[in-house]
């Protein structure tokens, strides 16, 4: 144990005026040159833990008590000047946004320059010079004049990250708290960064704490994990033991939650959703959500346990629960049907072009739809999949050449240019249920509109629509009178996929629906989707950036890249067999458990 | 002597001089102040402030001192031509530099001033004037006939004619000869009992042959110093002088276009007098050692006027009851605050023939209801117009009535406009407005405001039996017999008039007791008359 | 072409297009009014032969297309007209030492009020919180609420009538003697307009700069170990001044306008004075330049600040967008 | 990418409403937020006395507004507990009177304002390219006028008529507001619904109306407040200036512009209309800051993810 360098004991963090707690008994420890994997959900608590190793708290909330201790120094114990020294210097930290962490106003190299003038780092300019050519090859970026004069914007995200991560390993600092700093970027860019910083830890010692929610980049980076619920470390323990073993059950559902790129195995949601400070119940705050939850879970919280001194965990039952094997059930429900002949296509794509203003951003696309089917749209950010989507919902608001046409009618390219039944038969469902439904409205108004508009109804029969829509997206009809802040992301977007249904459509057109939502949540409504589809006779064009969700719900897909479709085919065929280079790097660089 | 001022002063007020609004916006109840010179407070009561005994000690008044007048508004457009003068500074610094034949004296009693001896023949239409002896210009040289004949063929010329043209009444240049070196004959074709009141008017002074404004040459008490005009002028003592005076060694006019400053500037003694005096001040003022308030009683007067040839004015029981709702010594009170004195429905009240022993008219609110219930007008509702143009205390006036005239059950709603719309394209046909006029004589006021002839006449005013007493008195020579022809006709107007005569206004100065020879002048012209020449340190 | 030339350019040719928009409506607006110029001038004394020969000096038997520019070419040569009130005088000449005066004015207040409200905004919002930053707080929200007639009629009771005397009540500058002579008259007109103005700049640098504080690159700059200076003076306070430049530009095109009312009331002679009373007088030609000058300081403020933002901030500056 | 960040920015939140039982719309949330702040309490406390000063005043008054009970600028004494004014109205009855102008007419002016600023901020907001540019192009044109300046030229060729000056202050208020619910309708026409309500082919008046506006609800709120200070500061002015209501009307800018010239004499005639116009706009600008701060806790706490 004399190689640790990071250990936090008990830390209790409370937010401001009101004292409710966001993380309690928080106790980690790092060694040289381990990674350590803080995973949760929104809300769990775990930013708020991972700021708190440098002693900074955001406005609203503070540290109550516990301590931590950095290569022996407490430092809680510490003034100002010698926290400030600490800071960058022992302890350094890599944003979660590096476009927001930069400063606008003042160009990189200054900004680079600057961490390591303030801790004294080399003794001359010209060190610090060299130290900056070096941090600069480290991070694989040039380290030229014109590039250090350079102001954050010119760069790209992955730069950006980039620089952020030099900056935090300039002055050879002993621990590394890394803050989901990878969730801004692109699959190839995220890889590229993982690469970078598991390199640097390595070769450093550094002991580094990278929170994440994404469970899958956890996988391939760390080495022990400790995983958060509702403010408390719930179980930590080896990345073998993890994966292999989990002890608590939400472990185990988050494990099922995880799309799966291999589609071994089924994805499972779970339930519900994480209370957030101030609403956690008494005892083990998972409980309602919990399979295995007695009445002592709902009194007391239980202790730390587990196996050994490395696999820990807070579950009463945990003995019981890790004796059930891991994993599921094999084939995914998304992939029933792909035999079967393809029908004409319900809407087909030739030859489109689209522009962005007066650029053209989508190139020459022939895409087809076919009925009953689902079509996976896969692609990178600024790929053009929702360009293509919103091509065919009438929605792109610029010029587009080529024809899209649905059951061999022609579409304006304006919604508002086509027929009330082709509206009515595709439907689109936003990305953000955040931003899709409007929270001036109640559920009830919502799901109004569409009935409003497309069919001539009176109240009784709208209510039992209303009622039917609802059942369909497994909500119950006591939220018609709710307004869409009184809902969870995840009861959000049901609401958005029940109004779309309440038109009754032919076609279902999922712009990226669960990309704003938590891996449990993500994975319900994954399940509900495939559902749907499956039951309902949906045509659906899934639009998404995660290629390990399109196992489990698409027969076709469709790979996005640059304007265009570089690859078309059946998901076995494509994900297990890609012709395009674009397709096979994306299939590398998307990490997998 | 002053109708013409009036005249220049509507033009003014439809020009609306950015001073005068200027001073408008400090202080609505600046009154008249507005006006300058031309718009004069008065003393109904006895003058308070008797300045002639705070100076009045033996032997001659002192001499020297430099003497510092403070007044108001003034601008890049200051004139020293005589003829032009309209604004209260014009008055002042031409008062210094020039004299008339003839002129109101303190008390508006017509005295002969450059002129020895003024007569007529029994027809009125001949009028032989004879200049004093040994008067001479600012440069030396005498006055004589030949200037009297070029400054009045001057003002009527009939390609331009100036501002006082009005005054004399028909005279044609070529009427005016020289007789000899100090006599000039005017030869009228109508008679004109009143032309001496035209020899009288300030826009007619005298100046000399070949005269250029801007190196003035006059022959009145003080020669030009510096002039800038909006700012100040200064002047020296003029030897040659025919009256007394000066006594100053020296002498600035000071234009103050704000008021407040205007009284800073005389509380800390920067200046020695002040024209037009706030009332708000009178108390500071009077409360303030070493100053004094000068007021005056003058016969100048802000009418309410109703056209006679619209209803429902129309009907002379309207007009009888409108003057009886006026609470006149209320209206003064309020205001004028106090400082004038109750007016009977007539104007010119230092005229001989102004009739004294009519019965003073009071509110009687009974019958002024029973006179419009007569008329059918029980339920009357009327717009007053008003306006700042008119003067401060005008808008007040107007308030006074509306509220008396609730007592007779009639709804007045004011209407106040701005001063260029008062005397603008509509001035003269408002039913029911006000208007301001400075003291003068009966005919002379007739002439401008009530004769269907007049320029302003702004009640339509029209009456047969009037006019041939106006006309008449206008041919009669003899004093007494035209005086008798005027109470006619005032007292005519008294009886079924369009105008509600219910004050005159007092002029309200104030002045340094270290200065004598300050008195108050009738003619509502601020500061003695703007006559320094008779002001001397104590 | 540069992006940033072409940026700039935009801005300034937006800038004159407002400048030609606001001179079509002030014109229009003018020339709407109902009422004869001609007449105007000529008071009663009008008679017909005189009005048309006037109307034909003044142009006014014109269409009002040509009218209009030749109006506006006299604007561009600084010939604005002849008052209708002063008659014989040209707007220019009434109006060279009111703008003269009316700019020390609006200067002193800006001089003043701006570094003090910038210091005020950015302390209270490093102090966020403090009794410093209360007190400000309610100072600036006090001030803000009041019209500056109010604040204005205050300070004249406080210092000049009713309870000090020790500042004069009226601020007329006599105009042969040099201004600096005279400064204590401007004392409180200036003091009226540096308080109405300041609790904009520094709630608006408050507001910025704990925005700023609040960031990630500031949160980043302490989690780097930078001393609290360097934190506040290099991190923050360049990116919260950026967003008030509008607002100090913004202000100080106020000011112009609320000169107005403080002018008004210490008859000050300057340009407000004169708008009041022009207006009063519907003195056409005089409100015209007034309205027109007024407008476009707003429009050279508003540009000098655009293009201060541009200069300030790299973004902006390297044109990438 | 704003979403994701968010999620953990989320845990800071104070647990409002969430998932709890029925929550209120949210004006109404601002407004009972806002009213946690003193301020608010401060300024709704003023504005309800002014309010009842002006409504119940005149009730109180001990003389008519236009009743002569003294010689004018006389000093306080037992029948004028405050003196009398320039032309002796009693003072204390003019100032019960002569808040409802104030008030009332500011009250309009600012609803004017904001029909106006909020039709044209609307429109431009959603249908953005050219009529967007043309719309703010021509509001910048006003906006280039300060307040005064605007209203003074338009007095300037209309006269000082009152439905006139309620109108144009109204107007001059028009391009601020504009600017202000544009942005906001522009942020909101950003967003998906919006989108949505058009994929299901909406008409363009019910999306202004019925999708757009209630999303803008809250910032307007407190623009009002804000205006309302404004406008009743602008008015007051306006009387002062002599442009305003005209004698012999009981109005506190008015009373001010009547007898500042006895201010030495009789301040009270000067001195109560001033603070009483100073504290009503004190108290309605607390009340807008009250509502601003109410409103950035409202969008920091839903603030979350959206």
């Amino acid at each position: 144990m004399n190689d640790v360098v990071l250990t936090v004991d008990g830390l209790e963090i409370v937010l401001d005026p009101s004292g409710i707690g966001i993380d309690h008994e928080v106790s980690l420890v790092i060694r040289q040159g381990e990674v350590l994997g803080l995973v949760g959900e929104s809300a769990s608590g775990k930013t708020t833990a991972a700021t708190a190793l440098l002693r900074h708290q955001r406005r609203g909330a503070k540290i109550a008590g516990g301590r931590i201790r950095i290569d022996g120094t407490d430092i809680f114990g510490v003034s100002d000047a010698e926290l400030r020294e600490l800071r960058g210097g022992l302890i350094s930290y890599v944003p979660q946004d590096a476009s927001a962490a930069l400063n606008p106003a003042l160009r990189i190299g200054t900004q680079l320059t600057e961490i390591l003038e303030a801790h004294s780092f080399g003794s001359s300019a010209a060190e610090r010079r060299k130290r900056l050519a070096e941090m600069m090859a480290e991070v694989l970026l040039p380290s030229d004049r014109a590039f250090l004069r350079r102001y954050p914007h010119q760069l790209s995200g992955g730069q950006q990250q980039r620089v952020a991560v030099a900056m935090a390993f300039g002055c050879r600092p002993k621990v590394i708290v890394l803050d989901e700093p990878t969730t801004a970027l692109d699959v190839t860019t995220q890889a590229h960064v993982l690469d970078t910083i598991r390199d640097l830890t390595k070769s450093y010692g550094v002991a580094a704490l990278y929170v994440t929610h994404d469970l899958a980049v956890v996988a391939n980076l760390a080495d022990r994990i400790a995983v958060m619920y509702a403010g408390r470390v719930i179980e930590t323990g080896s990345k073998r033991d993890i994966f292999r073993q989990a002890l608590h059950p939400y472990t185990r559902k988050l494990l099922a939650a995880i799309p799966d790129l291999s589609g071994e195995r089924a994805l499972h949601g779970i339930p519900g959703w994480a209370p957030r400070p101030g609403q956690r119940p008494e005892g083990c705050a998972f409980v309602p959500r919990c399979d295995w939850a007695i009445d002592r879970c709902r009194e007391e919280f239980p202790p730390s346990e587990g196996p050994s001194e490395e696999h820990q965990t807070r579950c009463w039952r945990y003995r019981e629960v890790g004796a059930q094997p891991m994993g599921g059930d094999a084939r995914q429900s998304g992939r029933d049907g792909t035999t079967g002949a393809a029908d004409q296509p319900v809407v087909d794509v030739r030859q489109l072009s689209a522009f962005y203003q007066r650029k053209e951003c989508l190139h020459d696309i022939f895409m087809a739809l076919h009925e009953r089917r689902c079509l996976a749209l896969v692609g990178e950010s600024g790929s053009g999949k929702t360009t293509l989507a919103r091509c065919i919902a009438g929605l792109h608001p610029f010029k587009i050449e080529g024809e899209i046409t649905f059951r061999g009618h022609q579409l304006a390219r304006d919604s508002r240019g086509r027929p009330r039944p082709v509206r009515q038969a595709i439907q689109y469902v936003f990305q953000s249920p955040y931003s899709s439904l409007n929270p001036r409205k109640t559920v009830r108004q919502i799901l109004a509109q569409p009935l409003r508009i497309f069919f001539d109804l009176d109240a009784g029969e709208t209510d039992a629509r209303m009622a039917h829509a609802l059942e369909q997206v497994a909500l119950d009809t006591s939220l018609l009178r709710r307004y869409p802040d009184e809902l969870s992301g995840g009861e959000r977007q049901r609401v958005a996929i029940a109004r779309a249904l309440a038109a009754e459509p032919t076609v279902l057109i999922c712009d990226e629906v669960t990309s704003s939502l938590d891996v449990s949540v993500q994975a319900a409504i994954i399940e509900l989707l495939a559902q749907l589809q499956r039951e309902g006779g949906l045509s659906m064009l899934f639009v998404t950036h995660n290629l390990a969700l399109v196992r489990s719900i698409a027969q076709e897909v469709a790979v996005m890249s640059e304007g265009r479709i570089v690859e078309f085919g059946l998901v076995d065929t494509v994900l297990e067999n890609p012709q395009a280079d674009y397709t096979r790097k994306l299939l590398a660089d998307t990490p997998t458990i | 002597m002053s109708d013409e001022i009036e005249t220049r002063a509507r033009k003014a007020a439809r020009r609306s001089l950015t001073r005068r609004d200027f001073l408008k916006g400090v202080g609505a109840t600046g009154a008249g102040l507005a006006f300058g010179p031309l718009l004069a407070s008065c003393g109904g009561e006895e003058s308070t402030t008797t300045s002639t005994a705070a100076q009045g000690g033996g032997g001659g008044p002192k001499t020297g001192g430099s003497l510092k007048v403070g007044i108001v508004g003034g601008s890049a457009k200051d004139t020293l031509d005589p003829h032009l003068a309209t604004t209260e500074p014009d008055i002042a610094l031409n008062t210094q530099l020039y004299d008339s034949l003839m002129g109101w004296d303190q008390d508006y009693v017509l005295k002969n001033r450059l002129a020895e001896e003024v007569s007529a023949n029994p027809e009125a239409t001949v009028w032989t004037v004879r200049l004093r002896p040994d008067l001479s210009w600012h440069d030396g040289k005498p006055v004589t006939s030949d200037d009297v004949v070029y400054t009045f063929q001057r003002i009527v010329d009939p390609a331009n004619p100036l501002s006082g043209a009005a005054s004399l009444g028909g005279l044609k240049p070529e009427n005016v000869i020289k007789v000899d070196e100090r006599t000039v004959e005017f030869r009228l074709d109508i008679p004109n009992a009143i032309l001496t009141e035209g020899f009288a008017y300030r826009q007619n002074m005298l100046i000399p042959v070949g005269f250029d404004p801007t190196k003035p040459v006059g022959c009145g008490p003080f020669k030009l110093g510096e002039f800038k005009p909006g700012q100040q002028a200064t002047f020296s003592p003029f030897d040659g002088f025919w009256e007394d005076g000066p006594y100053v060694a020296d002498l600035t006019i000071i234009e103050f276009a704000d008021e407040a400053a205007r009284v800073n500037a005389f509380l800390s003694d920067t200046v020695h007098m002040i024209s037009q005096l706030p009332r708000a001040q009178v108390t500071v003022v009077e409360g303030s050692a070493g100053h004094k308030v000068l007021r005056a009683s003058t016969g100048a007067w802000q009418p309410f006027t109703m056209r006679i040839d619209e209803k429902p004015y129309s009907d002379v029981r309207v007009r009888q009851a409108f003057r009886l709702i006026v609470d006149r010594q209320q209206m003064l009170e309020q205001a004028y605050s106090g400082y004038g004195w109750v007016a009977n429905d007539m104007y010119s009240p230092f005229d001989p023939g102004f009739p004294k022993d009519l019965p003073q008219r009071e509110q009687d609110l009974e019958k002024a209801k029973s006179l419009l219930k007569e008329a059918g007008y029980a339920d009357l509702t009327v717009e007053l117009v008003t306006s700042d143009a008119v003067g401060g205390s005008a808008v007040s006036a107007a308030q006074v009535f509306a509220e008396q005239a609730k007592g007779a059950g009639v709804t007045v709603n004011l209407n106040k406009v701005d001063p260029g719309v008062f005397y603008g394209d509509q001035y003269l046909t408002w039913p029911f407005a006000q208007d301001f006029w400075y003291t003068r004589n009966y005919l002379a006021q007739a002439a401008a405001g009530t004769l269907p002839t007049a320029p302003y006449n702004e009640t339509h005013w029209k009456d047969e039996e009037w006019q041939k007493l106006v006309e008449e008195a206008y041919r009669t020579p003899d004093d007494a017999k035209r005086n008798e022809l005027v109470a006619a006709a005032a007292t005519i107007e008294y009886e079924r008039g369009g105008l509600i005569v219910w004050a005159f206004n007092d002029q309200i100065d104030a002045y340094n007791e270290k200065i004598g020879g300050v008195k108050p002048d009738k003619s509502g012209t601020p500061l003695t008359g703007f006559r320094f020449h008779k002001v001397h340190f104590a | 072409m540069p992006p940033l030339l072409k940026l700039i350019l935009m801005r300034f040719g937006l800038g004159a297009l407002t400048l030609f928009l606001v001179s079509v409506v002030v014109f229009a607006a003018t020339q709407a009014l109902p009422g004869d110029t001609a007449r105007a001038i000529l008071g009663k004394d009008a008679t017909p032969q005189r009005l048309e020969l006037l109307r034909q000096q003044l142009g006014l038997d014109k269409p009002v297309p040509q009218q209009y520019w030749e109006w506006l070419s006299g604007v561009a040569q600084g010939d604005l007209g002849d008052s209708l009130v002063q008659q014989g005088m040209s707007v220019t000449s009434l109006l060279r030492d009111r703008v003269k005066n009316s700019a020390a004015l609006v200067l002193i207040a800006a001089l003043v009020s701006v570094p003090f409200s910038i210091i005020i905004g950015a302390l209270s919002a490093v102090w966020r919180d403090s009794k410093f930053d209360m007190t400000a707080s309610v100072g600036n929200l006090t001030l803000a609420a009041l019209p500056e007639f109010v604040i204005g009629i205050g300070l004249v009771l406080v210092f000049a009538t009713n309870v000090f005397k020790v500042l004069p009540a009226v601020s007329r500058l006599d105009p042969s003697v040099s201004m600096f002579r005279q400064l204590h008259l401007l004392i409180l007109p200036a003091l009226t307009l540096t308080l109405a103005v300041a609790p904009y700049i520094s709630r608006i640098l408050r507001a910025s700069m704990i925005e700023v504080l609040e960031s990630e690159y500031v949160m980043m700059a302490r989690l780097k170990g930078l001393s609290n200076h360097l934190v506040l003076w290099r991190h923050a306070l360049p990116n919260a001044i950026v967003p008030t430049l509008q607002v100090i530009a913004l202000n100080l095109a106020w000011l112009a306008g609320g000169v107005v009312v403080v002018e008004y009331l210490f008859g000050f002679p300057g340009i407000g004075q004169a708008l009041v009373d022009a207006v009063a007088n519907r003195d056409l030609p005089m409100i015209q330049a007034l309205c027109l000058l007024i407008a476009g300081v707003y429009v050279v403020l508003n540009l000098m600040a655009d293009l201060g933002t541009i200069l300030v901030s790299p973004r902006l500056r390297t044109g990438l967008r | 990418m704003s979403e994701i960040r968010s999620v953990t920015d989320s845990e800071l939140v104070e647990p409002a409403k969430v998932h709890g039982a029925r929550r209120r719309s949210e004006w109404v949330e601002i407004l009972h937020n806002a009213w946690g702040f003193n301020r608010t309490r401060v300024g709704v406390g003023i504005f309800a006395f002014i309010l009842l000063l002006a409504a119940l005043g005149p009730f109180f008054a001990p003389h008519s507004p236009t009743e002569f009970v003294a010689a004018p600028f006389s000093g306080p004494s037992a029948g004028t507990v405050l003196g009398v004014d320039y032309i002796g109205h009693d003072v204390l009855s003019r100032v019960l009177w002569g808040g409802r102008t104030v008030l009332g007419l500011a009250i309009a002016a600012t609803i004017i304002g904001l029909v106006l600023g909020v039709s044209f901020g609307l429109i431009a907001g959603y249908a953005r390219r050219w009529l967007d540019e043309t719309v703010m192009r021509l509001l910048d044109v006003l906006l280039a006028f300060p307040q005064i300046v605007l209203v003074l030229l338009l007095i300037s060729l209309l006269g000082p008529k009152l439905w006139l000056i309620v109108l144009m202050v109204g107007l001059s208020h028009a391009p601020r507001i504009a600017r202000v619910s544009r942005a906001a309708a522009l942020e909101v026409v950003q967003r998906d619904f919006v989108r949505a309500a058009e994929a299901l082919g909406e008409i363009k008046p019910r999306i202004l109306f019925f999708e757009v506006l209630p999303n803008i609800t809250s910032p307007l709120l407190v623009e009002f407040g804000l205006r309302l200070t404004y406008s009743i500061g602008l008015i007051a002015a306006l009387s002062f200036l002599g442009f305003g209501l005209q004698p012999p009307a009981a109005d506190w800018g008015l009373m001010i512009n009547e007898n500042r010239i006895g201010i030495t004499v009789q301040p009270w005639a000067v001195v109560l209309p001033v603070s009483l116009i100073a504290i009503l706009t004190i108290g309605t600008n607390l009340i807008a800051d009250g509502l601003g701060r109410a409103l950035i806790g409202i969008e920091r706490e839903s603030g979350g993810p959206s």
